[in-house]
């Protein structure tokens, strides 16, 4: 066995990993080599597909089913001894000591990897007993003291909660609690942190930070947001087409890159500091305003099961309009009912109080809130929606061309040839290579499945997109092309987005106009550029100010402020 | 939760009502009565019986009222006294036959069904995970064979195999010569090397389907992404999937746990009768063939009764078992 | 505005300059990456599972055998042949010894030497190697009419001389021959029974998954039916049922009748295994989404939910079939099983319900019992494959 | 004399429980001649019942104790419970003496007040209705009885009846036997103005049911479940009776049993019958070839069975013993002749119809294949044996001759269709649905061979197996069934003429005849139908043969009547019945090796169970 450096946990030497497809062998990661050190962060980025996750959970020897390690040495270091993870049997003891005690791991998509049967405690608690001899008291004060340094409120209610009860970057959190749980000496963190606003976000970071410092922990951080990397980066691998493609301290990935991949991505990233050049006037502040396609009224959704003193009202009086053509993004605090919101519309959760008033193609207005069945189907054919968890939405059973294809077929719009035709055309759209129609959603990666979902989006002619999350999972360079994409069918079929992002950059790049949300409430909505430059409300300016900046010269995140919410309403 | 017992409860009054009166129509519907299928077996063994007699003892049992008045009557007794009727096949009061035949049954199935699960779990587990492994392969062949041999068959085989090479006493519960005696440690020996037929007849054809079920449902549950979360916990693997995959595999056992009541009571007749187990099975066979309407209507109230209450067990578990059940 | 226009005006926004590398599955081999439908998909790796495709053949054989029951079987299913009550099986073989020793291609059966005890009430058998029964292929023997339409007398294998002895799995009680009442039972079992599974089936999946998707009023008054069917007595209405039917109708149609029923008394247990899934999956993201596609209520329910419970229905069916296919054994018990001169499996099985055919003529349970396996074995393993076909975790 | 009595009862004796033997025995009792030697006391007999409610054969065990019996070989009757028994010439008045000092097993005595307690509430009693017992009646009048003493009453009939001594013995005409006033009388609001409201309590409507579920007169079946509490005279009564406990019934020797041996010692031998409750008969043959079974016949004893059970003597230690057939075929082919359908009753009573049908028969390949071989072609007749054997009736129409059978249905149905089959008269198919009760097994196999045969000839014969109960409405109680086919029915000897139900329709066994045995029973029903000449010329000798009580002369006429039923041929059959067995366990001792088989000589009762020992 080579030696490895002292400061060296984990040395990846030539990683390939195979898919065995039905047409072909898929050569997923190519010869990937890098190396973690105590206390240090690699960022590995790159494009969506390019492997990431693949060999993040090949550390740990749960790659899903046609995917084997074909070459290469995954060496651990414990003390002084060294093994080779990659040659321990997956299912062997070896092996499960070191998942969750040595290497944790953040899951790409908390949304579906936590079970949808047990409370969010009982998972962490498990992961706790498991690496520790805390008995049951103990072990569930630490997992309410874990959930509270992730930022749960409530955490000891909370932790009785179901994983459908939490918002998407509830569960985020919830997961990286699990993983930290067992206080392993690696972190694996696939995307930990794309459902979070960035103040949460930042916290979060802060949290591993810390651990690291304490305990030494290396870690393996898999993000596409290049101000994350910039601010906690120590080494930076960039990854494409399953080969690492450049690697470097984070210094000179970012002010000396050579591949010109790297150097598109940074491009990327800087385009999208900016708002979208050419923009549409802001249609609602003109005065010769047109009447919004959709407004809503008073809305809120109280969600109460677990005995009066428990409600929580999930979207507290929300009022706004949408115009025709008008990018509307709504930015928060994660859990502070932006999802809600937005299902609330579509009438996928029922209101508890309030109106949304649509006009429909002819010019009447539709009060949605009243509709029938068969009416409702037609309102949502022209209101699409993206799912936040792009995983959960697609049905695992159906291959994408039948995922894609279906609104189509439900619509009679195409079918045969032409429909296969149409479901091509639609994933080139995105990005997407047609080869995958015949696979099944769980053999895309995480960014290929927003994709698919967003492509779903658009297969119909939509009047408006409701778009949850949807490019969190991709990497700058794709997302800066998405987003151009949807800014050119908006302007072609004078399309609106309520677009509910993390991404500030995002939101400020796409958006027009921008509602923030704060526990349930609307507390300021402007004009993008105002509420990004210039916020008015105290949550705002601390949200604005915990954006990462791209640029590991310039850690903004430090100076951030901490907004202390007014007592509990 | 408790107002929506109470409503289920409530709820259970009226079916309970319709059941009974429905399964009432049913007894009568054969031809004749319980007259008549007397008459039959007496008839069979070389005996004439007096038709006039016959319309009299019609009249005394009230086979002439109307069904409704029949069932009133029948129902008044139960409600006001706590009567059951009278079985006219056995001569006694109907709730004490039923009750003195509970014990037993209860004792036997409740046996089986402990060893259909602790059989059929493991078993259907492994073979979820080693799909199509050797193993799988053999407990398939046999658990078919369980179930595509009649139970009755299968039960000759073994007693005569009990009887042929092992020189046992066959049938019942316990050897002639126990019958009598009081409990003790040869009669329990005794009772036990009774107890291995009819728990294997009866297992060998409830855990094929078990086996099978618990494949089919762990195999889908198997690779979603929450199990992988579990596995990279670094839980055993045993744990793994004990823990996740099984217990939502286990929803299809928990909507059919509303027929496991009933079927304590009245489960593996066939089984029974060959057996010559004393359970309820073969007793509410015999009512329900030769007419002793109360005997069989009494049963089938339980029956029903035990139906009701089994089936909000299993709602409730339901709900316990998968809280996106509970909450929608 | 129609959806070209997105594509054409806007053109693929990003194409892969390439992707990550591909290899052909075998060296030298050029890839293929032209995507196919999901039913093709399904069927292709249906057909590469072994087992699943013997399986297949072995059904299709058991029809092929039920459809030409006539001209397979050596003999007709009701011939009786007093002198070879309960004779054993004999053994086929293909050479016999010459008095010198060598042996010559003859393909033969074995006759019997028939001995009568007249205490124990019963003839014994010995197979007398001297006794010579030729076989042939397409020979010559009773008359009968392929489908009671086209009168043949010639059959697939018999005994050259049609009055010779030839019972290759033995003869019954009546001394009639097992082989041909296997072959002839094959198609009432293979056909009649699987009708009631079928019925059940759709009428378990449907109620229960309306009962699972509506939740609500609809869910509660299925459930209440549920609960009233279940607890139904059967037997009374067997017997009811028994007096009912005309007598005029022959066995086959009541049993028709009465399989039919029986599904119509069977539906709950799936129906309510149906509704325990649907009240889980209903809320699932996937069924939103689909909905949101525009989805009707029944497309939500049997293509995008339904699909999630085809390993579970699978098994169901699967387990389904024997019970059907032996369902005459019990039923008997009551006058309305199928019943002689209808020849069935689970008739053959039936008149094995005795000590006598245990002890001392075990062919009698063993053949029909192995028929029955075996059928239900081909079904369990065909639909095992087909599960796996649709599994989309499978490779 | 010096009587001797069983260890346990010693005991009780001893310990004050029981009076001595002297007290219990009466003045005079019965002295049984043992059949091979003296036994010695003690042993189980172990028995099995099978189903719950066939109880009616315990005759056969336990409980056959009549005012006279049937001797052993059938030939006549007996003194039993009866001390004394004549009847007057013209066979109008009986005077019949009990034994003095007989006490029911619990110790109270028997009496002419139990006679007559049953003869008021059981016998005469509108209210409560009872089973059979139609030898009391002559005329459908009930006969008049004359208490004389405490031991003597006279039975005095308006018209003569000289089957009465005989039909006192059969199996389950001895209610006066098992009537226990002193137990009963407390059922009944004659005797017991308060007995409605003792019903209520017990949860019964009113005090006829109760009385009649105390009785157990209301069928066979009844009397012996729940009977440990009701006192009887028999040899062992129940101490667990069926249906108290639903594993095992038990027997015990009753204390006052009323018989000794010819050394004075109070029988019977063995102290318990034991009978495991067995569901289904196959099990029921596993014991047997165990050996837990000591002696038993029914249920298991089929030719099918034959040898399973030969093969298993050595393990079971046991043996077979013979029981001669008393029926008069192994199965009779019965068409009703009072079709409601006029086109079918035309042809059905065609005698040459049932002629050729007969002769379309192959009756040794129906023995050989079902029989294995045991029996010999017959009609339903008397044996060959027997003085009232009668050859024509016994063979005629049994050769087998398909030709034959063709030309004689050609003359009566020549019209055939497309297949083949026969047409009627009014050009539809000649087809005859035999309904069967499934319970039957060798019927079943039979038909599935005669169908054949039948259709050989051009019929459409159908076979359908129901429910015994619903064969009961279809076929006993209406009259729409094409054909059924049936058992029974004497071959010889007094029990031909007590039950000749093939040879002339007297009751409702006479299925081939629903409506002409209506007729004989009650002319005013409305279902009866005046039968013809021929037959009615055979009912009333009949009626002649009933008030006939020399046995020569009643031997006559039944000859002329077999003469008749020769000439209409009614029915036909198949075989003569083969021997049927049963199986002994080799140390039960003083069996009878050869008896007739039949419920009304309740096999084997007549050969003196309370006899039996085991060594
Ligand atoms: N089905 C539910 N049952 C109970 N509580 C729920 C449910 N769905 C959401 N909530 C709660 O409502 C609140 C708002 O959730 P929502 O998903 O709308 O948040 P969000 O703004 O989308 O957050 P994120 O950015 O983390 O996705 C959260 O506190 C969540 O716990
Ligand atoms: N089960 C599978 N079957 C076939 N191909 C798979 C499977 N899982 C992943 N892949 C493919 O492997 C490649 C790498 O996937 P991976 O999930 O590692 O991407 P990633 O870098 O994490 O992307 P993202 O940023 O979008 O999450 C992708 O092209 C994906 O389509
Ligand atoms: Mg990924
Ligand atoms: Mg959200």
């Amino acid at each position: 066995m080579t030696a490895l450096p002292d400061e060296v946990v984990l040395s990846v030497e030539d990683l390939s990993i195979d898919f065995r497809l039905r047409t072909h062998i898929l050569h997923a990661v190519e010869n990937v080599s890098f190396q973690l050190k105590r206390g240090q962060t690699l960022c590995l980025v790159g494009e969506s597909g390019s492997g990431k996750s693949v060999t993040a959970r090949s550390l740990l020897q749960i790659i899903d089913k046609p995917g084997t390690i074909v070459g290469g040495r995954i060496l651990l270091r414990n003390g002084n001894e060294i093994t080779d993870v990659a040659s321990l049997a997956p299912g062997s003891r070896a092996m499960r000591e070191i998942r969750g005690r040595r290497i944790g791991l953040i899951f790409q998509e908390p949304m579906s990897s936590l079970s949808p049967v047990h409370t969010i405690g009982s998972q962490i608690i498990e992961a706790i007993r498991l690496h520790s001899s805390l008995d049951k008291k103990a072990a569930r004060e630490r997992m309410v003291e874990l959930l509270r340094q992730v930022e749960i409120p409530n955490p000891d209610q909370m932790a009785d909660r179901y994983t459908f009860e939490f918002s998407g970057g509830m569960r985020q959190r919830a997961m990286i609690a699990m993983a930290l749980a067992g206080n392993p000496d690696i972190l694996i963190a696939d995307e930990p942190t794309t459902a979070l606003d960035v103040t949460t976000q930042a916290e979060i970071l802060d949290l591993i930070k810390r651990l690291q410092v304490e305990r030494g922990m290396a870690m393996l951080l898999i993000t596409h947001d290049m101000g994350v990397v910039a601010e906690v980066a120590d080494d930076v691998a960039v990854m494409r087409f399953g080969h690492i493609v450049e690697r470097g301290p984070v210094d000179a990935i970012y002010h000396a890159a050579t591949h010109p991949y790297t150097r598109q991505l940074l491009a990327s990233t800087v385009k999208l500091t900016h708002h979208v050049e050419g923009k549409l006037a802001v249609v609602a502040l003109s005065p010769e305003a047109p009447l919004p396609i959709l407004s809503v009224r008073h809305l809120s959704k109280t969600f109460g099961w677990h005995g009066k003193a428990n409600t929580l009202r999930a979207v507290d009086d929300a009022n706004f309009d949408l115009y025709p053509g008008e990018n509307l993004g709504i930015v928060g605090e994660s859990g502070s009912g932006k999802t809600t919101l937005g299902r609330l519309i579509l009438r996928t959760v029922e209101p508890t109080t309030g109106t949304v008033l649509y006009r429909g193609k002819d010019g009447s207005e539709i009060e949605v809130t009243k509709l029938g069945k068969k009416e409702l189907r037609n309102f949502h054919r022209d209101v699409r929606l993206v799912f936040q968890d792009p995983f959960a939405s697609l049905n695992p059973r159906m291959t994408v061309k039948d995922v894609i294809g279906d609104p189509l077929i439900v619509n009679g719009l195409a079918k045969g040839k032409a429909l296969e035709d149409r479901v091509a055309e639609l994933m080139r759209l995105v990005g997407l290579d047609p080869m995958g129609m015949e696979r099944y959603p769980h053999a895309f990666s995480g960014g290929q499945r927003q994709r698919i979902g967003i492509a779903r989006a658009l297969a119909l002619d939509p009047r408006i997109i409701i778009a949850d999350e949807a490019t969190s999972a991709l990497d700058v360079s794709i997302r800066s092309q998405i987003l151009d994409l949807l800014l050119d069918i908006r302007q072609r079929l004078n399309l609106s987005f309520i677009f509910i992002s993390h991404d500030i950059s995002v939101v400020r790049y796409f958006c027009d106009r921008v509602a923030v949300m704060h526990r349930g409430k609307i507390v300021e909505l402007g004009e993008a550029e105002q509420i990004c430059t210039a916020p008015q409300e105290a949550y705002t300016k601390s949200l604005i100010s915990a954006v990462p900046n791209p640029d590991p010269r310039d850690k903004r995140m430090l100076h951030r402020q901490r907004f202390v919410a007014p007592a509990n309403a | 939760m408790l107002a929506y017992i109470f409503r289920r409860v409530l709820y259970m009054i009226p079916t309970l009502i319709g059941m009974s009166l429905i399964s009432f129509l049913i007894i009568q519907l054969p031809p004749g009565d319980y007259l008549t299928s007397m008459i039959a077996t007496m008839s069979d063994s070389g005996q004439a019986v007096d038709p006039a007699q016959i319309e009299r003892l019609k009249e005394i049992y009230g086979f002439d009222d109307p069904f409704y008045i029949q069932y009133l009557k029948w129902m008044w007794g139960i409600v006001s006294r706590g009567d059951f009727g009278w079985s006219f096949e056995w001569n006694q009061p109907v709730s004490r036959l039923i009750w003195a035949r509970m014990g037993s049954t209860l004792v036997i199935s409740l046996l089986s069904l402990l060893f259909v699960w602790i059989v059929a779990l493991p078993i259907g587990i492994y073979s979820a995970v080693r799909r199509h492994s050797v193993g799988d392969h053999v407990f398939t062949f046999f658990g078919f064979i369980g179930l595509a041999v009649p139970n009755f068959i299968l039960a000759l085989t073994l007693m005569y195999i009990a009887y042929r090479y092992l020189g046992q006493s066959v049938g019942g519960l316990n050897s002639p010569e126990y019958a009598e005696a009081p409990w003790s440690l040869a009669k329990v020996v005794d009772f036990l090397a009774h107890l291995w037929i009819p728990i294997i007849i009866i297992g060998a054809s409830g855990t094929a389907a078990l086996i099978r079920i618990l494949r089919a449902n762990l195999t889908d549950e198997l690779h979603k992404p929450y199990v992988i979360t579990a596995r990279a916990k670094g839980l055993p693997e045993y744990k793994v999937i004990m823990r996740y995959p099984v217990r939502i595999a286990l929803n299809p056992f928990v909507s059919a746990i509303g027929w496991v009541l009933p079927h304590l009571v009245s489960g593996v007749t066939i089984t029974a009768i060959v057996l010559n187990l004393p359970t309820a099975g073969p007793l509410l066979f015999r009512a329900l063939v030769s007419q002793d309407m109360y005997l069989a209507g009494s049963f089938i109230l339980l029956l029903s009764a035990l139906t009701l209450v089994g089936m909000l067990l299993s709602d409730l578990l339901l709900a316990l078992l998968d809280p996106r059940i509970r909450f929608n | 505005m129609t959806h070209e226009t997105i594509g054409t005006h806007a053109g693929p926004l990003y194409v892969a300059a390439d992707g990550p590398s591909i290899s052909p599955l075998k060296q030298g081999k050029t890839v293929s990456t032209a995507a196919i439908g999901p039913w093709r998909l399904i069927a292709g790796k249906l057909v590469r599972q072994k087992v699943a495709m013997v399986a297949g053949f072995i059904i299709l054989l058991l029809y092929l055998i039920g459809l030409f029951a006539e001209f397979l079987a050596p003999s007709l299913p009701a011939t009786s042949k007093p002198q070879y009550t309960y004779a054993p099986p004999q053994g086929l073989s293909f050479f016999v010894t010459k008095p010198d020793g060598s042996s010559e291609l003859n393909f033969h059966v074995k006759g019997y030497k028939v001995e009568i005890e007249k205490v124990a009430l019963r003839r014994t058998f010995v197979v007398d190697d001297t006794k010579v029964v030729p076989v042939g292929f397409f020979v010559k023997g009773p008359a009968y009419k392929l489908w009671g339409l086209i009168p043949m007398n010639r059959h697939f294998i018999g005994p050259v001389n049609p009055n010779d002895p030839m019972y290759l799995l033995g003869a019954d009680r009546l001394g009639r021959d097992v082989f041909s009442r296997l072959v002839y039972g094959t198609r009432i079992s293979m056909s009649i029974g699987l009708v009631g599974v079928a019925m059940s089936l759709v009428l378990g999946v449907v109620l229960g998954s309306i009962s699972g998707f509506y939740g609500g009023w609809v869910d509660t008054l299925i459930q209440r039916v549920i609960e009233v069917v279940s607890a139904m007595p059967t037997i009374p209405l067997w017997l009811g049922l028994a007096a009912a039917i005309p007598l005029t109708w022959s066995p086959v149609n009541v049993y028709f009748v009465i399989t039919i029923i029986v599904s119509l008394l069977g539906w709950t247990s799936l129906a309510r295994e149906v509704r325990g899934r649907f009240l889980a999956l209903r809320s699932e993201d996937f069924v939103t989404a689909a909905r949101l596609d525009g989805s009707s209520e029944a497309r939500l329910i049997f293509r995008h939910i339904l699909p999630s419970l085809t390993s579970h229905i699978l098994a169901v069916v699967t387990l389904a079939v024997p019970t059907m296919i032996v369902a005459e054994t019990s039923l008997s018990f009551l006058g309305i099983g199928l019943k002689p001169p209808v020849v069935s499996w689970g008739v053959l099985l039936q008149d094995a319900q005795n000590i006598r055919t245990v002890a001392t003529a075990p062919w009698l349970l063993v053949w029909p019992s192995l028929a029955v396996v075996v059928a239900v074995l081909s079904f369990n393993f065909f639909g095992d494959g087909l599960r796996d076909a649709a599994d989309p975790y499978d490779n | 004399v010096d009587y001797k009595e069983a260890n346990i009862l010693k005991e009780k004796v001893s310990s004050g429980a029981l009076p001595p033997l002297k007290d219990r025995l009466p003045e005079n009792p019965l002295v049984i001649k043992p059949v091979e030697s003296v036994g010695k006391y003690g042993g189980d007999w172990n028995m099995a019942l099978v189903g719950g409610g066939s109880l009616s054969m315990l005759f056969r065990y336990q409980a056959y104790e009549p005012l006279l019996r049937y001797k052993p070989d059938w030939s006549g009757v007996t003194l039993n419970v009866a001390e004394a028994f004549d009847g007057n010439a013209d066979s109008t008045e009986y005077t019949i003496r009990l034994r003095k000092g007989m006490k029911w097993s619990d110790g109270h005595p028997y009496t002419t007040a139990d006679v007559k307690f049953w003869y008021d509430t059981i016998l005469t009693d509108k209210r409560v209705a009872a089973t059979g017992q139609g030898h009391w009646k002559s005329g459908g009048q009930p006969a008049k009885l004359e208490v004389v003493d405490e031991q003597t009453f006279k039975v005095i009939f308006e018209k003569p009846n000289g089957m009465f001594p005989l039909q006192v013995a059969w199996a389950n005409n001895d209610q006066t036997t098992r009537c226990p006033k002193h137990y009963l009388e407390k059922f009944h609001i004659d005797y017991n103005p308060k007995a409605d409201e003792l019903a209520k309590q017990q949860g019964f409507e009113s005090w006829i049911v109760a009385f009649q579920t105390a009785s157990g007169f209301r069928d066979d079946n009844a009397f012996f479940l729940n009977s440990s509490k009701k006192p009887c005279l028999h040899a062992w009564m129940f101490t667990i009776a069926p249906g108290e406990n639903t594993e095992r019934a038990v027997a015990e020797r009753n204390p006052f049993y009323w018989k000794v041996d010819t050394e004075g010692n109070q029988l019977p031998y063995m102290d318990r019958i034991v009978y495991q409750m067995v569901a289904d008969p196959q099990v029921l043959l596993l014991k047997a070839m165990q050996g837990e079974i000591d002696l038993m016949d029914q249920y298991i004893a089929t030719p099918n069975n034959k040898s399973v059970l030969y093969d298993a003597r050595e393990q079971g230690q046991y043996d077979f013993y013979t029981l001669t057939s008393t029926e008069a075929n192994v199965m009779n082919f019965i068409f009703n002749l009072n079709h409601n359908d006029e086109t079918k009753r035309k042809l059905f009573r065609n005698k040459d119809f049932r002629a050729a049908l007969s002769m379309a028969l192959d009756r040794q390949s129906l023995i050989d294949a079902v029989l294995v071989g045991q029996g010999a072609p017959a009609q339903p007749s008397i044996k060959q044996s027997d003085p009232l054997y009668n050859e024509q009736l016994a063979t005629q129409f049994t050769n087998y001759d398909v030709d034959k059978a063709n030309a004689m249905l050609d003359t009566l149905i020549p019209k055939r269709d497309d297949q083949n089959f026969r047409l009627d008269e009014k050009g539809r198919r000649v087809t005859v649905i035999f309904e069967i009760d499934q319970a039957r097994a060798v019927f079943l196999d039979l038909f599935q061979l005669v169908i054949p045969m039948f259709q050989a000839v051009g019929i459409d014969a159908q076979m359908r197996t129901m429910d015994r109960s619903l064969w009961e409405t279809r076929v006993r109680q209406g009259r729409d069934f094409d054909a059924t086919a049936h058992q029974f029915g004497a071959n010889g000897g007094v029990a031909a003429m007590l039950d000749p139900r093939y040879y002339v329709p007297t009751d409702s066994n006479a299925m081939y005849a629903p409506a002409w045995q209506l007729w004989y029973l009650d002319r005013n029903n409305a279902n009866a139908e005046e039968p013809p000449e021929e037959t009615k010329k055979q009912l009333e000798l009949y009626d002649k043969l009933k008030s006939t009580s020399d046995p020569a002369a009643q031997q006559e006429i039944m000859k002329q009547i077999l003469q008749g039923a020769a000439e209409n041929f009614y029915v036909f059959g198949i075989s003569l019945p083969p021997d049927g067995y049963g199986i002994v366990k080799n140390n039960m001792k003083n069996i009878t090796k050869i008896m007739p088989n039949s419920f009304g000589w309740p096999t084997p009762a007549p050969t003196m169970p309370e006899q039996f020992y085991k060594v």
